[in-house]
């Protein structure tokens, strides 16, 4: 038959091409039509992927901000070098000055024997008696505030080392270890994140094709027909891919919806929290960028769901 | 048109439902398929439109082997095939003007064309009043009759027909064949399965019969010699 | 018909009570047989069902063990009171001992002015001058242990307002402020997990209820023609349920195998960690109860969902 | 066994399926309904099996009054009627074995009287070979044989049939309907809904007929008259 000229060639057909991009804007449109026929089936998969979604991305927030406030914090994670008795004043300073050219230290501070000894008398509230001294016992402190880089929590006790090694150095002293340990907490949540936020996509990925797949099961007979009156796979397949696309695209809305709801529900408690600590803290929100990822991710997701569906489901059905 | 060329049909688990058929349907040519329940009409109509693949033989349409078609060629076959199924074969959610549509769509056919040719071919069954009830609430008769208007509405070279009258009153069948009549007049070639004896004999086409899978009458001999 | 001998009684039935659990014990065997006759398939929804439970187990351990941590923490908590001079070390030892009875400290400690001078003269490193004094300017110490519960950090801002209160105490001062914040934090990560779980019992809820829904989908033609030949609606419901039931049972069966393994992936660096800082830290697992209460959760909300699919769609699909 | 009083159907959408039918079948009592096609026939055979509720009138089935009869009685009013389908309504998914198991088993029938039983019926319509098969793998007419076996299985008191041989040679026709004459002679009521008026007519029993949703012949009338 097909050497012959056929019968169903005289059907006025459009162009190929046009045909072929109509087409597709016909199905992605009604594709969503569908869903919104059964609306509350939709939502249920929707409300599973925006779940699946909203909570790395939840998650990724929390870290992002936490990782913010200790930044804050910072300011605690001082080392204090106590200097030798005998090194003079001026080498002191030069010591400082060198050690502030280090680019692990952010900044370096002298405090002078006398201004320990006006703090300690400060302190102790017994100033008669010590002012009473001939002579400061106290050595001179220099008090360091090194870069701490939440990536390299060891750097500061590599830092550490370094100063214990110089000469003019009698203690060096790390003033808040607990910084450290909340680092390395940090890091494990971070990797934890990301773990989650890997299996959390898997999720996506197999609801989506799971409800496709179903999706195709309960239309098995229509695929059938439709294949018995002559429709190509790809012609089949493409309302279901577009279906998947619909699926990440809105599921990934409803998680960014989610997300700043949830965002704006704690923001009020967690500045509470920040003003005690007289951090002029701001909660960061998704931005624009990590929107677009999140989407685009969804959909990637949704739409590789949807294709391995219907890659494994269609092929087994065939009219007989 | 088609030719049958020593067809054996095996089905898995062995059963043999055609058994070294032979026969010539020419081009332009009417004929009747017949056979008891079981005998392997519609097995033979499903080899002609590819839904089954023979188990040996060959099978030429319009001078095409089918054996070396393609899985990925089989919707372009189709295409110019109608096919009226035994068991109606609609789409349950799609109304009936849509379902007879679907041929058209398929291949990509103008709106304006569609809406037309569905008319038309709905109105050649008597059923331009039911354009948009659900399959579902159409009587057995009714939605026999969609199936034919989806199977004539994309004008098809070859038309196959598995009991097109099963669910029909006498007086309907008769019209049915007529309208079968009216295409073969205008150059198309048809075959029909059917078990309405009375009909076939009273329409006076020539007959195929097919017994345990065996061809056991085939008028399409003397039809072939002759042209 | 009710009214006349019926010819359908002439069937020899068993006693209907045997007959019924009889059919719910094949009911419950065969909706398994049906899960893996689609091994792939039913992998996809037990996988997102588990994927779901694991999360927020494995985040509740991750806080369980974190809370452990800090409770080791806990020593570093604690307060000092500088007590005024003119108190005799009579009286400091008197309120050490009143204060030890309070029920949120746990110890307290004196360190007597001569004590803290020997400190100091040690960390100092000079003692020479100071041993000249002929009065210690150092005033009397007593630290304190409070009690921390972690639900309630600000306890320890009240303790500490309490002490500075004291008419002996001049001043009061608490050593790790840090300590507060993590607790701080930790409260919020608790609250998250309350929110994850709820939010990730609701998509085991949709993902189990989606399945079930699809699967009727799936089947509407064989419900309709069961129901044609007269079975109730109680038999036809049953085999979704057990499937529901079965969804799961088994995904948190697999849940719990995925937070064990997750468990001993981290133990190995954890337990380094820990002993980083000289901590006998053992990693806590997921208790026996905690396990079963993982899976009863599991099927009730299995069971919920597809109870809603069930109610749902049944009622939808009539013959016509 | 089935009085209809006065019925009407009004399907949703306004379409009158029927209008004002009255009959009366007698218990033991065999007979024919006819009509064209969309005359109604399903429909009335669908009120008495419950599927669709009439819009005016009533129906008493065996001196019960079915609008009396809620939902969650429907089932136990079915398991006493076997229906043979117009379009045959098999579970795909389940052998022939089991689909004609399936009223025993949804009425907690025992394992031994329901294998005893489905043989007894596949083997009244020749298909104990098929046994085996999915109905997917059969002819149109054996999957009609299936619905029949599938209705008979639990030898219910009424037995209505929908365009039983439509998909049936004359030959098989005849012994279906010989089959049916057989139930009855044992005292099952039975309503068969046929075109196929030559085996109507050869059979003699009493016909109704309906044209349009109305009744234009009863034959009951008199035989309810006789009995
Ligand atoms: N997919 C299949 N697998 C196995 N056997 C099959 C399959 N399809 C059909 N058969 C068997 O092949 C034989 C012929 O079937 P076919 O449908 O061709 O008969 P038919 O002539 O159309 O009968 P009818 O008039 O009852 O429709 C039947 O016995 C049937 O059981
Ligand atoms: N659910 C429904 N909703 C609306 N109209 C319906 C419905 N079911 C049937 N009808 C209409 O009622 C009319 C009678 O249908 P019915 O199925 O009773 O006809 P029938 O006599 O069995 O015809 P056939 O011989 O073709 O099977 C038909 O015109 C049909 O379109
Ligand atoms: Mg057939
Ligand atoms: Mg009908």
């Amino acid at each position: 038959m097909a050497k012959t000229p056929e019968r169903g060639v005289k059907i006025q057909k459009n162009s190929p091409l046009k045909a072929y991009f109509l087409h597709h804007a016909r199905v992605f449109v009604s594709s969503l039509g569908e869903l919104t026929r059964r609306p509350i089936a939709s939502m249920m998969t929707i409300t599973v992927i925006a779940i699946a979604l909203a909570l790395p991305s939840g998650m990724y927030l929390f870290l992002h901000n936490v990782n913010q406030i200790s930044a804050d914090w910072d300011s605690s994670a001082q080392m204090s070098l106590f200097i030798k008795n005998n090194v003079s004043q001026r080498k002191v300073e030069r010591l400082a000055n060198r050690l502030n050219l280090r680019n692990d230290i952010e900044s370096t501070k002298i405090i002078t024997p006398e201004e320990a000894l006006d703090d300690f008398v400060r302190i102790s509230g017994f100033g008669d008696a010590l002012n009473s001294l001939d002579k400061n016992p106290l050595p001179s402190v220099i008090v360091i505030q090194p870069i701490v880089d939440n990536q390299k929590p060891l750097q500061v006790s590599q830092l550490l080392n370094d100063m214990k090694k110089l000469p003019e150095v009698d203690i060096a002293q790390l003033d808040l270890e607990w910084v450290k340990r909340l680092y390395t907490m940090l890091d494990i949540a971070n990797r934890a994140v990301w773990v989650i936020s890997i299996l959390l996509g898997i999720a996506v990925l197999l609801t989506v094709g799971n409800t496709i797949r179903l999706d195709i099961q309960s239309r098995k007979e229509e695929i059938i027909v439709i294949k018995l009156i002559g429709a190509t796979n790809a012609f089949i397949r493409r309302p279901f891919l577009y279906t998947g696309l619909w699926y990440g695209l809105i599921g990934s809305l409803l998680a960014l919806i989610l997300t700043n709801i949830a965002l704006s529900l704690i923001s009020t408690p967690i500045q509470k929290l920040a003003s005690l600590y007289n951090s002029n803290f701001e909660l960061i929100g998704l931005s624009f960028d990590n929107s677009l990822m999140l989407i685009i991710t969804s959909c990637i997701l949704s739409l590789g769901g949807s294709w391995l569906a219907v890659g494994r489901q269609l092929s087994k059905i065939e009219p007989s | 048109m088609i030719r049958f060329d020593n067809i054996s049909k095996q089905y898995p688990g062995g059963f043999e439902a055609l058994l070294g058929v032979n026969y010539h349907l020419p081009r332009g040519q009417m004929a009747y398929l017949t056979g008891h329940s079981g005998a392997g009409k519609s097995t033979l109509l499903k080899l002609i439109a590819m839904i089954e693949r023979p188990s040996r033989g060959q099978i030429f349409l319009d001078g095409v082997n089918l054996n070396q078609i393609g899985t990925n060629k089989i919707p372009y076959i189709r295409r110019n095939i109608g096919i009226i199924f035994q068991n109606h074969q609609l789409l349950n959610d799609r109304n009936v003007y849509q379902n007879v549509a679907m041929p058209l769509i398929i291949s990509g056919c103008r709106h304006q064309e569609v809406s037309k040719r569905v008319r038309a071919a709905l109105d050649q069954v008597d059923l331009l009043n039911k354009e948009n009830a659900m399959p579902i609430t159409l009587s057995g008769g009714e939605q026999q009759r969609v199936g034919i208007a989806r199977a004539i509405v994309h004008k098809p070279a070859l038309l196959l027909a598995d009991e097109p009258t099963g669910n029909l009153d006498p007086e309907l069948s008769k019209e049915i064949m007529q309208l079968f009549e009216r295409f073969n007049q205008v150059g198309v070639s048809v075959l029909i399965a059917s078990h309405d004896l009375n009909l076939i004999d009273e329409m006076g086409y020539p007959v195929i019969s097919l017994d345990d899978g065996q061809l056991v009458r085939n008028d399409l001999t003397l039809v072939g010699a002759k042209s």
